[in-house]
């Protein structure tokens, strides 16, 4: 592998990071939105709508935004103020919203629109090696770096980080720490919806330009996979989308020598949640983790004990 | 459309406030295909005299505007259906993974209900389907293009379907032509083909377009054949379907990143020439040649070096006006190109459309390599020609017969890639 | 600082949880609150913390009126709340932890900072850096006190909070509260535990089902307090024959400990038919045995024989069917399903080897238990749907027949007179037919008239083994309050 | 008075789906009336079509008790899509494997279908029972390596002889086909196995002793344990018989329908099954009508896209308009009913 190739693996996980970052800092508030396949579709659609239209990426890429942080509401106002079911409100939107992309986007398929354009970043491009991988790339590739540290940051090493993982944590004791459990769960969803949109956006404005039926490839569940791949942890989460993006090119690699199984690796994120889940409940991997500090949290990678689980102060 | 109400549906625009655009910048890229975006599947017409107009019904295995292969066929029958002032009956993205619930004998059950004169199958996935149908209704007309049921010689002969026909288009001199146009244009000599799955059909496809790649690099530009390489990827079927097919926008990224700077696209869609635009957009020099459909270069002009498209509606029009005289029987028809200008719409069934990223010198070149295979004083499918193992396939000034190409079994020395 | 509550009154549906509860806490003031389980405590500190609103009653805070509408609210005023779980947030760090929560914007430079102050000035030792999880419980309650102090607590209101720690660690906590009253501070020390309000606290205001049954400054007499805690007189006196069967089962130098509770070295022997009534504060051991009987918690040392049959391997399916048969004091959570009617229950409950219910059987069979069992409700009910008697009753309706051994926990709490004296009456003629029965309760006339045996919990060790036929309820309080006299 | 107040709810909630749908189908310029029309006739207009409409019914069906079976053991079995495609592979092995009359194939493909589709669910029961492994999130990843199971089989060793495509296997011989009745496209024997497996799941839930302790281990399974029920194997049990049960809609899905195995012989109809089931709210007695509501739909969106040009995805839009609303608006009425009774015992949270 060159380092073409490296940039490729970058550039094609950014929808990827956009979505499952996303969710990972949705689930950290103790919600989860399981309706990514969809709302991703969706966003992927008006987002190369709005872009196509008016010519404007930007718009574009806020109106993904927008449209999954809608959707990401519905989940939470489901959940939180219905006190309905998070994982059957979740469902039926996923189904929705692909169905709706299909119809309301039929009239831009396979249209060729605008496209975010590539902008290599002065000297850093021309690092060696490095530079081509990670810095001639386009703008959403470099945010989504940003939104990786970002969000590492924020969750780990701020106070509101700190409010959030309370919130997924123990809501209960939270709230009676004085903190507004279910105005930072709306935010937080919606904020993750938003940025679950644009990795739709990113997928119809750039990894995979244009939109068709069902363009995003199943990477909204793929996301969803990762996340718990990445423990809930921005960094491993990130990990798993570029380890994702690289398996789907070792498959490529494979064909001449096995093509049967090339066909399959696609799926591989899902086994290898399983297996990590798997790995991780041990016993014996729990008790060797649980001495190690912050690098422990990064490997455990445990789910917020209130995943789901919607919280009625009274 | 009420599309603009729908974007009032879409919370984009509670964030972007009111849309402003309010007309639709349909570009020109787009103009040639205002049919595709009209749901209506009657197409024309004023029936003044006919109190019944023909009808064609039509099952195309993606969606009509798909840029590629089914639109082709759509525009074919659009054609056929102009010119006789009829009805088109349409049912699009037939495919187990997009119609889970419908079948090819349900849908040619309910077309033959709707009165469908003549109804064509036009995936080679339709196979079993049209099979099953055509038994169940052994006095309809019907046509599976690509198949070969109908072919005597040929090795799946069904004698008992007295109207099942076949036609298909001798596509490979099409992909001659873009294998040559690839050639003559790559700097590299690194050509790499996105296939869609294996049979048959996409080993010729495939083995033809090398064939034209060899005879260009070798034979015109006089460089050593060894410099040319020659790559194929499968995807798994004729177009993406997530889950189940590899991803060729990803594979046909890793063709540029592992050196190609020519793409020819064997499959129904358009990732190929999008992700090449996209490269060339960003000052790299790719290029990319799509497939089937006429239209195909537009998703990418400058990054396109021609592409080599189905133009069904003569085809169509004249197995039409055969059931219309009452003269439709089953029969195998491979057509080939009108020779005198494979461009014109009336009468050549295959096409090849330069595009603007070949230079004027390699247009010449290709004009009179079009020209040679046309006088027939070229004939690519002839020996020596050795199969991928080394092993022989034809003797040295052999022609290949219409069954060895048909049902060429493997690909040819030279080529990487699996042929099974 | 002073904290005065004035008529505070909660009710859940029917039930009147917190009823007219006044009290005042002056500066430097440590206050019990006493009372058993449900009398009405938790509601009172969830009041206070804001957790949920009152429905009458003022509450004053140095003689200005809160509304306390949201724990925000309860912070921003001063009152800090000790839960009886800390409030700590396990996977993260202790200064993590020191900030969650907290309304200021202070970063972790400040909360570092004013984490060891705090710690030094009390002698805490917490590192800073460490997962809360490698955190004590009482380290926990340190971690929580540093916290309320820091966001600037006046008033502390500690929950329950020796439920889960050493002694030690309780002497260390004790300390920090007479600082802190010391200091000035409001305390108020809610427990169960008689003799820590007796050592710690300069008055007590003592509940019972949700009202206030006495407020005295200490000390006080033991005998007073338990009698003032505890119920009487609510049931008939019904002495009943002293049964002489044969030897059932033996518990021999036997230990077990769950979260929270633990038994050291229990002894215990049950003849046929006997009852044998567990006494002690809350949370002394009489649950975990129960449930260490019952096969949920495992035995760690000692041994558990029926009949001379070792059984202490068996968990509690095995045991079921050795004709063992448990009830727990959290009926609707553990007990009975919610959503499945009565006839459901009794269908589940029947060992019957047929794999088809017959419905009509079933049902009939649910209407002659209803009958027998006087339960007001229908075949069709569901458990939520009934009274806290009527599920009582059920739960006994759905017993097999004869058990060899059942194990209850307080087989009358929360019940009506009627429902009470109900169930004695047909836990006794149960017992006459040779069932045993082993059950814990914190009504003493229940005790002293059911039991045959009165087995003696103090932290976890069964203290002294009384004749029922000769205790008296202010021999027992005694006892149960850790004063011997025997 | 509660089921006054949850008709009045239900009734609402219908009321707000329909007017969304007529909303998308305005959009859409959808004609109103020939649309509600061709609902009908789509579905029902001739016998062919009846029947074709029954061949969509049988997966839902079965889908939806294998559903029933495990939501009332109160599991999320999300992995019922991949129940079914192991059912199906399970199917097509015996199909080409096995050499013999139409009812002993039939049989084995029957018996085999169950047992691949309840391996599949035991694996995912497994996960969770003894990996730890969320039943949704196990479920999820098992579909996907199902699909990727049949992927690989039908693209690598059963592929056609010289075809790599994942178009297909080649098709069964005649012995494994389901019998037909003349002139229709539909399996009498695929609609009575679909109504005995929905009629066992509705007797064992509610006329057996195991049905009963499955649902009280979904409903409690603390109190379920404390009546004697090894609750873990209840668990287990019912991804068992819910995953054979979807296993037996892989079954027909491959002998009925396609006569071969194809990548997405699921048919998408395990996840359809799943709003199926939410809106017949777990009782099997309301999925009949329900499963037979959307395959009405999606046989109307077949003659919808073919009559009126509209956009294939126009029943699904409806389809989840209708779920969405009926389950936001009913679990709002049964959340309120929940505070109720939660304030009632006084049970709150801390």
């Amino acid at each position: 592998m060159n380092a073409a190739t490296f940039a490729i693996i970058v550039a094609s996980a950014t929808p990827l990071i956009f979505a499952a970052i996303g969710e990972t800092i949705t689930e950290k508030a103790g919600v989860v939105n399981l309706s990514l396949d969809g709302s991703m579709l969706l966003s992927a659609m008006t987002g190369f709508a709005i872009a196509y239209t008016t010519g404007s990426v930007e718009l574009g890429l806020l109106a993904g935004m927008a449209t999954s942080g809608v959707v990401a509401f519905v989940v939470a106002f489901g959940g939180i103020r219905l006190r309905v079911n998070q994982i059957a409100v979740g469902l039926i939107l996923t189904y929705f919203a692909t169905k709706l992309s299909a119809l309301l986007g039929g009239e831009f398929v396979r249209k060729p629109g605008p496209s975010v354009q590539k902008m290599s970043l002065p000297v850093l491009e021309d690092i060696p090696f490095f530079g081509e991988i990670l810095f001639q790339q386009n703008p959403l590739v470099y945010f989504s770096f940003l939104l990786i540290i970002v969000s590492f940051w924020w969750i780990f090493h701020t106070r509101r980080g700190l409010d959030l993982q309370a919130i997924g944590e123990r809501p209960e004791a939270a709230f009676a720490r004085g903190i507004p459990v279910n105005s930072l769960r709306y935010f937080y969803t919606v904020l993750g919806g938003a940025f679950v949109g644009l990795g739709g956006a990113a997928f119809s404005l750039d990894a995979k330009m244009g939109w068709s039926e069902g363009h995003i490839a199943n990477y909204g569940w793929i996301a969803l996979a990762l996340v718990i791949f990445g423990g809930w942890h921005p960094l491993r989460v990130a990990f798993g989308c570029y380890l994702f993006g690289a398996i789907q090119i070792v498959a490529l690699k494979m064909q001449p020598t096995l093509p049967d199984l090339a066909q399959v690796l696609p799926i591989a994120p899902f086994p290898l949640m399983i297996l990590t889940l798997v790995f991780l409940n041990m016993r014996v991997v729990q008790s060797f983790t649980m001495r190690f500090g912050g690098i422990g949290r990064l490997i455990r990678g445990t789910a917020p004990s209130a995943l789901g689980e919607s919280f009625w102060p009274d | 459309m009420r599309w603009k109400l729908m974007m009032l549906l879409l919370p984009a625009l509670l964030a972007l406030g009111a849309c402003s655009s309010s007309d639709d910048t349909e570009s020109a890229l787009t103009s040639q295909s205002a049919a595709t975006t009209v749901a209506a599947t009657t197409v024309a017409a004023v029936a003044t005299e006919a109190p019944e107009p023909f009808k064609l019904g039509l099952i195309l295995v993606g969606p009509r505007d798909d840029r590629g292969y089914s639109q082709a066929h759509f525009e074919g029958g659009t054609y056929a259906v102009e010119k006789l002032q009829g009805e088109l009956i349409v049912v699009d993205k037939v495919n187990p993974a997009d119609s889970p619930n419908i079948t090819i004998p349900q849908i040619v059950d309910d077309m033959i209900d709707q009165g469908a004169h003549l109804i064509i199958a036009t995936s080679d996935d339709m196979k079993d389907g049209i099979l099953e149908a055509a038994a169940a209704h052994p006095d309809v007309p019907m046509i599976h293009a690509s198949g070969d049921s109908a072919w005597a010689d040929g090795k799946a002969y069904h004698a008992e379907l007295p109207m099942l026909g076949n036609f298909f288009g001798q596509m490979e001199y099409g992909k001659m032509i873009a294998g040559c146009a690839a050639a003559l244009q790559s700097d590299a000599g690194k050509i790499s083909y996105l296939g869609p799955l294996i049979n048959d059909e996409t080993r010729r496809l495939v083995s033809s377009t090398f064939l034209g790649a060899r005879h260009c690099w070798t034979e015109v530009l006089g460089k050593s054949a060894s410099d040319l390489s020659f790559n194929v990827n499968w995807i798994g079927f004729w177009f993406n379907i997530p889950g189940f097919t590899l991803d060729p926008t990803v594979v046909a990224n890793e063709f540029f990143a592992s050196g190609t700077d020519v793409i020819i696209s064997g499959i129904d869609t358009t990732e190929a020439i999008v992700e090449a635009g996209k490269k060339a957009s960003a000052g790299d020099t790719v290029w990319a040649i799509p497939y089937d459909y006429e239209g195909a270069c537009a998703e990418a002009p400058t990054a396109c070096l021609g592409v080599p498209y189905f133009n069904w509606g003569p085809t169509y029009l004249k197995n039409a006006q055969s059931v219309i005289d009452g003269e439709f029987t089953a029969s195998f028809a491979w057509i080939g190109p009108d020779w005198s200008d494979i461009n014109n719409h009336d009468t050549s069934t295959i096409g090849f459309l330069k595009g603007d990223g070949l230079t004027s010198a390699n247009a010449e070149k290709l004009d009179d390599f079009i020209a040679s295979l046309g006088d027939g004083s070229l004939n690519l499918w002839t020996g020596p020609l050795n199969f991928q193992d080394g092993s022989s396939f034809l003797g040295s000034g052999v022609a290949a017969t219409d069954l060895e190409i048909w049902y060429m079994p493997s690909l040819l020395e030279g080529m990487e890639g699996p042929a099974e | 600082m002073s904290l005065e509550l004035r008529a505070i009154t909660k009710r859940f549906g029917s039930v009147v949880a917190n009823d007219t509860i006044s009290l005042s806490v002056g500066p430097g003031e440590i206050h019990g609150l006493l009372g058993e389980n449900g009398a009405g405590k938790s509601t009172l500190v969830k009041i206070l913390s804001g957790f949920i609103t009152r429905d009458h009653g003022e509450i004053e805070l140095d003689g200005t009126k809160l509304h306390l509408l949201s724990p925000n609210e309860a912070v921003a005023n001063g009152i800090g709340i000790l839960h009886q779980e800390p409030l700590v947030f396990l996977p993260f760090s202790v200064v993590d932890n020191f900030l969650i929560g907290s309304p200021k914007e202070y970063g972790h430079a400040e909360a570092y900072e004013a984490l060891s102050r705090i710690s030094e000035q009390f002698g805490f030792d917490l590192n800073p850096d460490v997962s809360a999880s490698n955190l004590s419980i009482g380290e926990r309650q340190q971690l929580e006190i540093a916290r309320l102090l820091w966001l600037g607590a006046r008033v502390l209101i500690l929950d329950e909070p020796t439920t889960a720690i050493s002694s030690t660690q309780r002497e260390k906590l004790f300390a920090t509260i007479r600082d802190l009253a010391g200091d000035g501070m409001s305390v108020i020390f809610v427990s169960h535990k008689l003799e820590e309000v007796q050592e710690l606290c300069d008055r007590v205001t003592i509940l019972r089902e949700g009202k206030i049954a006495a407020s005295v400054d200490l000390p006080s007499p033991v005998e007073y307090l338990v009698s003032k805690m505890f119920g009487t007189g609510v049931l008939p006196q019904t002495r009943r024959a002293k049964v002489n069967g044969s030897s059932l089962l033996e518990l021999v130098n036997a230990s077990a400990s769950e979260q929270p509770g633990q038994i050291i070295d229990a002894n215990l022997a049950v003849t046929r038919g006997q009852v044998i009534g567990l006494a002690g504060l809350e949370g002394a051991g009489q649950r975990t045995l129960l449930r260490a009987m019952a096969g949920f918690v495992p035995f760690t040392e000692g041994s558990f024989r029926v009949q001379s049959a070792e059984i202490s391997e068996l968990d509690y399916l095995d045991r079921l069917g050795l004709g063992f048969y448990y009830l727990p004091a959290d009926r609707q959570r553990e007990g009975l399903v919610n959503g499945l009617s009565i006839t459901e229950h009794v269908a589940l409950s029947v060992t019957d080897q047929s794999k088809v219910i017959d419905w009509n059987v079933a049902r009939s069979e649910a209407a002659r238990r209803i009958d027998k069992f006087s339960i007001k409700g229908t075949v069709e009910s569901t458990p939520e749907s009934l009274s806290g008697g009527n599920q009582q009753r059920l739960l006994l309706a759905l017993m097999p027949e004869a058990p060899l051994l059942l194990l209850m926990e307080h087989p009358t709490r929360g019940l009506d007179i009627e429902s009470a004296t109900w169930v004695w009456s047909y836990l006794l003629t149960l017992s006459e037919s040779g069932t045993s029965i082993i059950f814990s309760s914190s009504d003493l006339e229940e005790l002293t008239t059911y039991s045959d045996q009165i087995a003696i919990f103090f932290s976890g060790r069964i203290i002294d083994q009384v004749d029922a036929s000769e205790a008296t309820v202010e021999e027992l309080g005694l006892l149960i309050g850790g004063v011997r006299q025997r | 008075m509660n089921a006054l107040q949850q008709t009045k709810y239900f009734a609402g909630a219908i009321t707000i789906s329909l007017v969304v749908s007529i909303f998308f189908l305005w959009l859409v310029e959808a004609p109103l009336v020939d649309t509600a029309k061709l609902l009908v006739e789509g579905a029902f207009g001739t016998n062919q079509r009846i029947g074709d409409t029954f061949m969509i019914w049988v997966p839902l069906l079965l889908a939806s008790a294998s559903l029933v079976v495990t939501f009332s053991a109160g599991l999320w079995n999300i992995g019922v899509e991949g129940q079914i495609v192991a059912g199906a592979v399970a199917a097509s092995f015996v199909a080409r494997e096995v050499q013999g009359s139409t009812a002993v194939v039939l049989t084995l493909m029957v018996i085999g279908g169950f047992v691949g589709g309840a391996l599949w669910g035991l694996l995912v029961g497994v996960l969770r029972v003894r990996g730890g492994v969320n039943e949704i999130f196990g479920g999820i990843g098992l579909n996907f390596v199902a699909t990727g199971l049949i992927v690989y089989l039908v693209i690598g060793p059963w592929s056609r002889d010289g075809v790599a495509s994942t178009g297909g296997t080649e098709p069964f011989g005649p012995q494994a086909w389901f019998p037909t009745i003349d002139g229709l496209r539909v399996s009498p024997l695929a609609l009575i196995i679909a109504f005995v497996a929905l009629v066992s799941v509705m007797f064992l839930l509610s006329k057996t002793h195991f049905g009963l302790r499955l649902r009280a281990t979904g409903k409690n399974s603390l109190a379920a344990n404390r009546f004697g029920i090894a609750t873990s194997r209840y668990l287990l049990m019912a991804f068992i018989i819910g995953g054979g049960i979807a296993g037996l809609a892989g079954v027909t899905q491959a002998g009925a329908v396609y006569h071969r195995l194809v990548p997405s012989i699921s048919g998408g109809y395990g996840f359809l099954a799943i709003l199926i089931v939410l809106l017949a709210r777990f009782r099997g007695l309301w999925v009949i009508p329900i499963a037979l509501f959307f395959a009405t739909i999606a046989m109307a969106s077949f003659q919808w896209q073919l009559r009126l040009g509209l956009h294939s995805a126009l029943g699904g839009v409806i389809q989840g308009v209708l779920v969405l609303s009926i389950v936001l608006v009913m679990g709002y009425q049964e959340g309120r009913q929940h505070r109720e009774q939660s304030n009632i015992r006084g049970n709150t949270a801390l």
